[in-house]
């Protein structure tokens, strides 16, 4: 492998908040610019870890990772989803716009389209909707069919359909009924299994197992597959640290590098 | 004081080894935290660093705890990743023929469970291409008795020191744990036993337990506690021991900045580590060696030699500057 | 679960000892961080507490150390106070008398650098009125051995416990020092020796460097770490502690709300104290008890006791849950 | 000594910042909310620990003591002069108005007239202007004649001396002689030494030491007296920690208690 000796490419840098948008109850769009060449090569399941703290304070210490929901060309912009859970989310979610915030990324893997995929479900559980919204565009750019599930735990939880592109079939789920379905996302997924060519998934990690119950019945020969973003405590979202593994097939393997996406079938939940 | 030239920030950590081990700069990227190098390839110019400590390899390859690994604590962290790497046989094959290509010097840190297991790694590391030096982790529990880690005792930590010294004519940092009541014991102990220079500290033993589920957080129990949250230990352990020892001390634990890294020089480092500042602000240790030349510079020193252990003045007249009952107990 | 009835918050803290040491609640402000009880009384309901521990008492009254005494770090504080106090038989002439007339138990903190001094502290407060306890601060030099530190050793500690047992029936707790490689072997010990509880941790021993006047901030050079930065360190000790003895332990370190009171309990503690914190937010404490209280109620628990340790398999099997060998060394 | 068995007298609480103003150049004033009852009884010279950080951030850890700059009883408020300087006081100067701040207080003695002072010196250096403000309105109310002395870097750091009252005789000093005489506030006050009847000084710890070499060769008898106000760092601010203590003739006690206003002939600077 060679390496830079000149100064490398570096994927840190400040972006200034330009916009900041209500979304799903007391969740926020953030909008923050970022240099032409990231924002225009970014693809969709790729990630940024953000430092969500003032730099002279160092509690909460580490950044904290967040799938790119949207980029904005025009504006040479990265739109975020930011949910304020934590001490990181919150902070993030105090800013106002003009506020600088430091980004390192972009990073991680991202979703992929098999050559003759037509037909693409999503299956998205709360925030876990941020990739599969910028992926979605992607898929209706190509001429694809999408349906998009959501899951919340009610109905202020649930992503606008107006969010989607409008030939996308949104089918709401939500735990306490208040829109929708009542019950989870993958629940809803059963009908359209066998439609879908390539099935695209994020959520919390129990998703996933609930998904691969209901789904694997379905599938035939492993088709269509699942892809799903895993979501790890990260520190350094470089591979260097080893602290996000995710157990596959295959060993122990940096999901910050070799994911946040894997193949539902190899990753062992 | 200085005739033009910016100051000097190049240091030589094994002084007293014909192989030397000279850095251009006293900044260097800690084990663990930094992965094999190849990872900051893309962010930063890892070549500009002073050196670069590898993961923790270990005999044989081990696929490392279950998760979560690691926990952020107040101002710090816990990691028990479990020295997940490839083994000295996978590690050989992969790292050594990439770093042979670089210009800046990768140090290997070794783990094991048996004095024998050091030795072996070393050995076969000693004649490798691509290898600077090994950095000997003794924060590990020795199996022969009965998992006591090595670096809580003196005696221990010198077993090991010398039978890797006498494979290998590599410069030979060892490690100290903070574990260790006496810290200044275990220096003294590995000096006398060949280190070439020490390295302080490795991170403390922590917990945190997760509250909606009952049990330890971490799918190990316990993890190693680093970053900023310890540094005033670190510092204190920096003074102690560079007070106490001859050979060069490198010291870390908690540095997120310029002040911070004069904290651990002024205290008696001979240079520095950083770790899990890395994983916040990976710009940090090349920033870091640029401010340290302004630093120097619009201070009046001509060496980044001269500030050594000014903080102390018993290091500073050359005689070991202990410290009284009451300040080593705390109070 | 629950019959209506709140859940019970009490404790007693000297199980084994006939004069008990019963606590309304498991909520006790710490030695040092509290003065004597009277500096918050306009501030907060001091006599809600469980108990409070006074500042450290010493055999003659101590000016302390010169200024600064104290410095934030990261997530902390260092303190090098040095023990004001106005010496056991001033304190005797003018606290004792004041708590007689509150309700809130007051527990003495003493500090000593001889045995003998420890024990004509305790034989003085043995009968004194308007004294619920004793808690020994083995985080002191023994002169008599060159100035190492009493709680570094179990065999020292047990040697004050035992001393100090002997002229006291007054229920007794041990704090143990966090600067002990096997703080296991030091609890033990103590608990042999007639400890009837044992309080973990006191702080930790660290250093600030001043970088613009190049010495060390504090005048007494080094202080002890306090704080949430040493709180998974506490954590784990209160976790080891607590699964190796019978007695009960007090926990404390970077308590700084709810869920860090509960991390305690779950890992073992009886009951907690609160230091550092107080400064910061000092409604902490009497918030906590109806806080826990509140927790306890809403999961069903009847009382506090019931949640104690559970966080350690072996805790609550009733055998000794000993770390393995990599879970102590950190990894 | 009794004590409140019922809930103690709570000094521990929230005020809302209801406005923010600049002064001397990068410093602001803040002015916040807070019960009648301790507005109205405020003494000058007494001060605030002010927490300086969103409450589950924990560094910077400790709170930072604000003497009063002045109190607004109409609006029942405290107005605080904020210096950004470090981590607690940045963190202090980001906020809004609306924002709320946790305070405990009031804290420590006050600076006192004595029975038959006519004629009062102030001197101030920097930021240590704040309490000798309110001291300044009261001697001014009470009908005494004040000269104020303020010393500063330079000009923008010098307070507008419209913000006394219109018969007080400002004196500026500046170290870069930018405006007023240049040199240091102490250096000015030999000329009103046997003028005044009380002296008071509010400073960095260097500037008494200064103060008093010019003094005490001028004084009589120790006339005028001398009150100043020191600054130690702070942990409880309530007398328990004993980290703040002043070295004095009755040996080490808690600046934050028995000061932090002193006699100048009682401190061992
Ligand atoms: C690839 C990826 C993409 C993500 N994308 C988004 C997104 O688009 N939008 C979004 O809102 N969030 C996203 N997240 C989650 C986000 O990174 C944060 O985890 C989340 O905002 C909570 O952080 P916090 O600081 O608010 O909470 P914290 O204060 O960190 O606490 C949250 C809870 O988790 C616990 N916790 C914290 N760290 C760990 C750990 N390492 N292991 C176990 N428990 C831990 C804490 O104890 C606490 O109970 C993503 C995460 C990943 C890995
Ligand atoms: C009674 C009193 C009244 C005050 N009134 C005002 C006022 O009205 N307006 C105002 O702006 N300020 C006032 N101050 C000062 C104020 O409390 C803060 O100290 C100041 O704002 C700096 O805090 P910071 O967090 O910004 O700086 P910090 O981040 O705390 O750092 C400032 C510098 O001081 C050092 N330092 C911090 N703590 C200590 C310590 N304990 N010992 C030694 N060095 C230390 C740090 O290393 C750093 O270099 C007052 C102080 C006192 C004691
Ligand atoms: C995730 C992680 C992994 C680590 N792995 C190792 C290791 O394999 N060998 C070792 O000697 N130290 C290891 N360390 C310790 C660091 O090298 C360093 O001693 C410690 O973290 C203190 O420095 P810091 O506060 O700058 O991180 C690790 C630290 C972290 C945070
Ligand atoms: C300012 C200060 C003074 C202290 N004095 C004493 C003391 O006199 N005796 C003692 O046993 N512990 C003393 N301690 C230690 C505390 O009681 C406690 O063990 C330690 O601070 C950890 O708890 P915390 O993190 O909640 O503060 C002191 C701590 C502080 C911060
Ligand atoms: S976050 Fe460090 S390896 Fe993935
Ligand atoms: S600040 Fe604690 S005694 Fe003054």
């Amino acid at each position: 492998m060679e390496m830079g000796h000149e100064s490398g490419s570096s994927r840190e840098f400040e972006g200034q908040i330009l916009a900041i948008d209500p979304i799903m109850g007391d969740s926020l769009l953030l909008t923050v610019s970022a240099p032409p060449a990231i924002v225009q090569r970014l693809r969709p399941g790729q990630f940024f870890n953000i430092r969500c703290r003032f730099p002279s304070a160092y509690d909460p210490l580490l950044r904290r990772p967040f799938s790119v929901y949207r980029v904005d060309v025009e504006r040479s912009a990265l739109i975020f989803l930011v949910r304020p859970y934590g001490r990181g989310s919150a902070w993030l979610a105090d800013r106002v716009v003009g506020d600088r915030v430091g980004l390192l990324g972009p990073l991680g893997n991202a979703f992929t389209f098999s050559p003759r995929t037509q037909r693409v479900l999503m299956v998205a559980g709360g925030v876990g909707v941020a990739p599969l919204v910028m992926l979605s565009d992607e898929a209706v750019a190509k001429g694809m069919d999408v349906v998009f599930i959501m899951g919340a735990a009610d109905e202020s939880g649930l992503l606008a359909s107006s969010e989607l592109a409008g030939s996308v079939e949104f089918v709401a789920a939500t735990d306490d009924g208040s829109r929708g379905h009542r019950g989870l996302a993958p629940d809803m997924t059963a009908d359209y299994v066998p439609w879908a060519d390539q099935i695209f998934a994020c959520g919390p990690e129990p998703m996933y197992r609930t998904l691969r119950a209901v789904v694997d019945p379905l599938r035939v020969n492993r088709k269509p597959p699942v892809q799903i973003s895993v979501e790890r405590g990260m520190a350094c979202g470089l591979g260097a640290c080893l602290g996000c593994v995710v157990e596959t097939r295959h060993g122990m393997v940096a999901s910050c590098v070799k994911g946040p996406v894997f193949d539902l079938d190899e990753v062992i939940l | 004081m200085t005739d033009g030239s910016p100051p000097d920030l190049s240091v030589d950590l094994a002084p007293r080894n014909p192989r030397e081990l000279r850095l251009a700069n006293p900044v260097i990227a800690a084990s663990g935290c930094f992965g094999y190098g190849e990872e900051y390839a893309g962010v930063i110019d890892v070549q500009r660093l002073g050196a670069f400590v590898s993961k923790g390899i270990t005999p044989e390859r081990r696929s490392g705890n279950a998760m979560p690994r690691i926990i952020e604590t107040p101002a710090g962290m816990l990691n028990a990743i479990g020295l997940q790497n490839p083994g000295i046989s996978g590690f050989i094959r992969k790292y050594p023929p990439m770093w042979e290509r670089w210009t800046v010097p990768a140090i290997v840190n070794i783990s094991a469970e048996t004095i024998e297991d050091y030795a072996a790694m070393a050995a076969r590391l000693d004649e490798q291409p691509g290898v600077a030096g090994i950095e000997i982790n003794v924060s590990c529990p020795n199996i022969a008795r009965g998992g006591y880690c090595f670096g809580w005792d003196p005696g221990m930590s010198a077993d090991v020191t010398r039978a890797v010294r006498d494979v290998t004519t590599l410069p030979l940092i060892v490690k100290l744990s903070p574990g260790a009541t006496d810290i200044v014991a275990v220096a003294e102990a590995v000096e006398a036993a060949g280190a070439d220079a020490i390295s302080l500290i490795n991170t403390l033993v922590g917990m945190v337990i997760d509250v909606q589920h009952r049990r330890p957080l971490l799918a190990n129990l316990t993890g190693g506690l680093s970053g900023p949250a310890i540094k005033p230990i670190a510092v204190r352990m920096v003074y102690q021991v560079a007070a106490a020892v001859k050979v060069p001390v490198i010291g870390m634990g908690g540095i997120m900045g310029l002040r911070d890294a004069l904290e651990f020089f002024l205290a008696g480092a001979s240079a520095i580590q950083i770790g899990t500042a890395i994983f916040v602000d990976p710009g940090l240790p090349i920033r870091l060696i640029d401010e340290l030349q302004a630093w120097l510079e619009h201070e009046g020193f001509a060496s980044i030699g001269q500030i050594v252990g000014i903080a102390n003045e018993g290091f500073r007249r050359g005689d070991s500057a202990a410290l009284t009952a009451w300040e080593t107990a705390g109070a």
